[in-house]
């Protein structure tokens, strides 16, 4: 009656054996995937703080300090996006991709978002990689060592591709963003940004149509949101030209540096 | 038989439950009926003949949180004080409109932010979860975002009334409001979406001030300011 | 200033929080290890050869209860006591999970149900909530809903391995279970769903029995139920 | 300036008045809809907890016990459906039938299972209707006189209607429950019961076929529960029929009579 | 066969009810065209050139109320008097905006709120449930919120047209309308969200008073307040 | 084997539409891109700088319509015309898209309402089902509704822009459109969800025109300002 | 007014496709009707005495059929022939269950598997697009997958009738149309979607003619157990 | 303009990304069809007439394995070879297929599992990332776990067809399977849910042997058991 006799694994059948090496496998790609999870989430957090940090632009004198401190931040950033670029030095980006992507995406809309407050303009995909290759100092650099497989390697740099689409989620949520400094500054008075704003959303609002339903599938999702954040940038723009109807311009500066002076702060950017 | 034996004790249990929340469904029920008489109150405010007598007004909100109080101490009793997260569903929305109308209140009485430890005497509850029923830090700031947007309206309907100080004083305080939420790190929750409309409240007073300065209406802040 | 601290203070507040569910995380990773670990080694039951040294396994599963007990007391000093329903949905799972490998590893013993009581003993829990970390009897009663279909599983192999008065005892003991069930009121929630399943299992087992009576193979209660 | 003055809400304006008259209105109206949702509330509880004890007919020795005692429960309810009753006298019944539509729908639900158990047949829509009209005793009876308007009114039966719609919706449940019933069957060895069962939900499914998609789109949504309910007691016949291959007939009972006396009890229902 | 019997009578009863609602339809629809002729000659009055000609716009909304009578009288004899309820989902909406129109009407006429008993009127039906087709609280009230908000458009568009005194006088209005509501217990039902909808309507007007005031040109309140 | 026969019979039927719709695809692959580059042009009128030469991005935009007219012809071919509606789904959105296209460049160098029959010409296709290849009445109509909420934020920009007069038309043109929509009756389809979106875009623009009346900026289309 | 004539215009259109829509409708629900009658019929053969009169089951089905050309000889009538896809999803339901209604009579008649031809022949309409009102090759397909599911549940209950052969019938029968259908390349559509369900119905028959091996009860059909 | 360019250079980057994808899937839907080609071929096994010639039904198996090999050696063209994973994807479905069904052969052939080299030999494809287009280990797992439930299906089937030995057979290399997999640390990914699967596949085999066993029919496991 004892049919099944000596079936439960038996530890030494090849069965066991190869399935030994399967687990081996499996615990080296999923304990690699879960380290470049947690390094996304702590680019995540990182990166929506240095938004954050960014927003101050609007309501503080120094607008220097504020950006002084939002690029150390972004080092730091950096350097975490360093350690992914070790991680995946001989694997293929995109087997992994899914791990790293939603950090990649925050750190483009903060990278991006400080080269608009600075620069006005949108930072382009090459810069951004520009910014990500990093180069080895010799020997003592990186005591961590954490993937120094060959010594030849040390040479050559270490760097990180931020794919298109990540490049273009980043910028999608961006405006998301800007919207919000526009109504910052216009709540605060700031009369020029908003216009540059309205100008710049456009922009990349035309940008986004033309790739329309061409690109992945969250691109097109985020157009709604997109064409809201512009929608309300150009109703802040047209209350500023309205009522500001009333007055001549360059009277306007001076009620909002009476204003300012209440607020006990200098004024904002400009 | 002593698995049939087990098994009534379980259904005790469970039957009890069912009653605790059918309890804590009713104590609420009267809350908010008390939240909304104390809307009702304070909302006059935005109407001319309000302005004049705003701490009238305020002290009859007083009078009506002592109804509150009571709710809330009732409330209390109606589940063991550990208990407090199995619950909170239950009580979440009424204490966020509660600790909106106490703070509102306050600002109508001092024009300064009420305190979380304020909020909590004036509701009769605990400000730390150790000591028993509290207010979450998160129902608090979801009670002071409402009333920010209740200011924005406030400073539009004061410049109607011919009161032209009150919008820049709570134009700086809300300025304040928002620097201070600019120091939270919000997750995409509730509240992050809720801030996010602090904003429009931020710009719309702004407009009432701008407004006011153009026409050379905003100067006295000094003087007429308690009109 | 005055506003800007308060708010800082709150950061600080809503930090704590994120860490705290951090750390419960990690916690409740390792206890599902640990439970998969222990759910393999009572599996092997099933098999022929694992008719004869049911003692070493349950001897074996009860010693990896003492890392769950580990574990748990781990996770006790995460969060205030009072705030269990607070992150409850962290555990849940893999809470019953435990009661299920508890109530399986009791059965294998001494076929009997273990109470609410064992079970938090054998967890190193408590009972009563106003003890602290404790087992809901909902999640008590899940776990034993899955032990009751594993036992119908267990019913069909032991016959297999020739062992003919288990269905029995199983079943008998099913019964019993399924006239327990049958004394709660059950809303229709998960736990109405899971215990709909029961009656497969009752049905399952009542089959073998059907086939070990009608072949004569069922009337050894008394003598070869050991084997 | 003070343009606005004395608008607030004067207390005698025509308005006002008005609306005192519609807060009444709208709280006379919605008290009776609470209450109607309370008794609906307590009538699901009892007409399910009825369920449940009928449901032990398959365990227990005492059949008729059991049956006394749904009975007893059923009472109970009908005396409940009756308050509603009073509550709609001179109302639009279904003005407030949301209200008490669950439980009214429960209570078919258990009173169609226990004449089913009894009488191993369909009540009819009419047959519950009539155990609905309540005939008053002329002085004594009821002594909280909820709504003891008129004299006259005390000498005509007070009676409730169930809506063909209700009874739909209730005899749709009661097929979940005879499979439950059918399932437990087998578990405790009543070889004719399920046959029965397969006949009598086949004919209820077949009266919902042919209703189809013609009646409300609660009937229609419950087809396809009814169906694998179905589907179960059809498999669970099969089995029986499968396994009683094994053996003859008559041996079929003297089998499970041992198996019964194991478990201690007499046979079920037979 | 005796089941088979009582689906049939069922299903008798379920073809004439379709066959009913069937019937009631189609009176709706041309109701719901009336309504929307009755909508444009009304709306008109938000154009520029609307403003002068108010009277005329009434006078034909009055005539077009005459099919809506007609419409009306034909959908009684629809269905028996006493099952109002029974159908109540086909012409609530309707309704509710034949009562908006009314109310639009009358408020266009007199600048006062039109009463159920009037909107019965203009529709020609009854008040009482009891006396036959009615016009429901509910739908009253519903049919009142939808002309505040017009009436916050109207607002608007009557300083385009250069009537400078029409916002205030609007503005009384609706905080008259406000107040009653307020002393409303409304539960969670869609009258509640709608009622919540009029608080925009009224921070609306509050703005257009307000912008009216700054400017100075909110003062003749005296002279052509009342018209 | 007969039914392997059949089924291979079937797959071929099934190949060839599934090249057909292939096909389709492609072809519309194409239209929706140029679709696209039409789009680019005729937004930039939105851009303060865009209002200038509106007459010239009217020009790009016609040229391109050349080569949507050529994609057009291309669909024809891809399908038997009498199974329009077969693959109706494939080319409806880009339809749509393309008569709102149409319907803006009409409107920007005539501020007329382009007629179905225009549409059709711009696109080389017909007007009449039993010709060919046709624009669905819902789809102009939809194009439309896409075309009045880009008025509206024309409306917007344009006053930015420092043109005040162009709100005032749109305003008037957008009244008309209002009132031919309240002429249809549409039933509970998406065309219906679409047109409810035209109320916000009407008061959207009745706003614009309050802000530029209130400041007296409404005033300089010189006589044409009660019209 | 122009605009307003375009749109009394598109008004006309939108009223004659309401009315065919309308008309379609009712002839659908005749033959919905119709349709569920015959069901009801056919239904019967799983009752354990249904199974010794099929044919006169088929008969009576057959009988139905008529009624069934008789309606869609009409609905044919009540729109222009080539848009047949516009108004497809009208009655697309019925045509699939009509098909499914047909292959069963067939199946019950003769055990082959009904051909498109045939079903159209029973229902009335033709095999090609091009000819008029036909049967789309999804819509067949579709159908038979409902029989296959049938068919299943009719093996259970021909076993519980005490007919054992019937099963390794329809095991085999079903076998071929698995076959059939992975000739195919089913896209993701619906089609596919209840395809996969296939597979459930071949297993669950395979394991009825399993039970009846394994008790010896397989082997009656003489000669052909092995086929 | 700056931003517009960056754009265009995206968007060139999308629609040669289109373009692979273009490719690779028509790739895929040969492959698609080859692999249904095999099952058909293979499935037949389940079928009574099928047991007596499985050699001849794998022989023909790998015939069409040749056709698989140089769709796959197509595929490799289509795309740089270290973007594997960027597609993956798109064959991911198919590649879990081909694995399913080269172990299926290899397990008729020889009832030994297949190694992942061998499958890979059987596909024309690497074992390892870094040589070039490979399996993953995650989709040969899966392909496993798809026979695993064809092998439960081929148990019920072969005693249908006589062969008492081969469930036995089958449920120990089954059990061996279980055993390996309860090895890996699988996470909540798709793989775990399809492990969840095998339990039942295991569950059900258990049922087969236990029918035997009770009947006496499982006894030859000495003699023909290796067969
Ligand atoms: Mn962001
Ligand atoms: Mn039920």
């Amino acid at each position: 009656q004892q049919i099944r006799e000596e079936r439960d694994g038996n530890p030494s059948s090849a069965v066991m054996l190869a399935f030994k090496t399967f687990q081996q496998e499996l615990d080296t790609k999923h304990d690699k995937y879960e380290r470049l999870v947690k390094l996304s989430r702590d680019i995540t957090i990182e990166s929506k703080r240095t938004i954050f940090l960014l927003h101050r632009v609007t309501s503080v004198p120094d607008v220097e300090e504020v950006l002084a401190e939002s690029e150390d931040k972004l080092d730091g950033v950096k350097l975490k996006i360093k350690l992914i670029a070790l991680e995946l030095i001989g694997e293929d980006l995109y087997q992994y991709h899914r791990a790293f992507t939603p950090g990649i995406q925050e750190y483009v809309e903060a990278v991006s978002f400080q080269h608009f407050i600075k620069e006005r303009s949108l930072i382009s995909l090459e810069q951004i990689n520009k910014d990500l290759i990093f180069i080895e100092d010799k020997k003592n650099e990186e005591p961590e060592g954490l993937s120094s497989d060959s010594q030849d390697e040390k040479d050559k740099p270490v760097c990180f591709q931020v794919t298109p689409t990540d490049y273009l989620l980043g910028v999608a949520d961006l405006t998301g963003e800007l919207m919000r400094l526009c109504i910052s500054s216009v709540g605060n008075g700031d009369i020029d940004t908003p216009f540059e704003l309205s100008q710049f959303l456009r922009q990349v609002y035309d940008g986004f149509s033309y790739i329309g339903n061409t690109g992945p599938y969250e691109v097109s999702k985020k157009l709604y949101t997109l064409k809201q954040s512009l929608g309300k940038v150009e109703d802040a723009c047209y209350a500023l030209k309205v009522r500001g109807s009333e007055i001549p311009k360059h009277m306007l500066a001076d009620v909002f540096s009476t204003r300012a002076a209440l607020v006990e702060s200098d004024e904002g950017i400009s | 038989m002593s698995v049939n034996e087990m098994f009534s004790g379980i259904q005790g249990f469970l039957s009890a439950d069912q009653d605790v929340r059918e309890d804590i469904r009713k104590v609420v029920q009267g809350l908010e009926q008390t939240a909304r008489e104390i809307l009702t109150v304070l909302q006059s405010v935005h109407q001319a003949s309000g302005f004049k007598d705003i701490p009238s007004k305020c002290q009859r909100g007083r009078e009506l949180f002592c109804t509150v109080r009571s709710h809330l101490g009732d409330l209390k009793t109606k589940f063991p004080a550990e208990q407090y997260y199995r619950f909170h569903e239950h009580w979440r929305f009424v204490l966020q409109r509660l600790a909106f109308l106490a703070a509102f209140v306050v600002y109508l009485e001092s024009e300064t932010l009420v305190t979380r430890e304020e909020v909590t005497q004036i509701l009769g509850i605990e400000v730390n979860r150790e000591k028993g029923f509290h207010l979450d830090i998160e129902d608090y700031l979801s009670g002071v975002l409402t009333m920010a947007s209740e200011l924005s309206r406030l400073a539009v309907n004061s410049v109607t009334a011919g009161d032209y100080s009150r919008p820049l004083r709570i134009s700086n305080f809300i300025n304040e409001l928002d620097s201070g939420f600019r120091l939270l790190n919000l997750k995409n929750d509730p509240l992050r979406k809720r801030y996010d409309g602090l904003k429009y409240d931020v710009k719309k007073i702004e407009e009432v001030v701008y407004d006011l300065s153009i026409r050379g209406l905003a100067r006295e802040p000094g003087s007429g300011g308690e009109e």
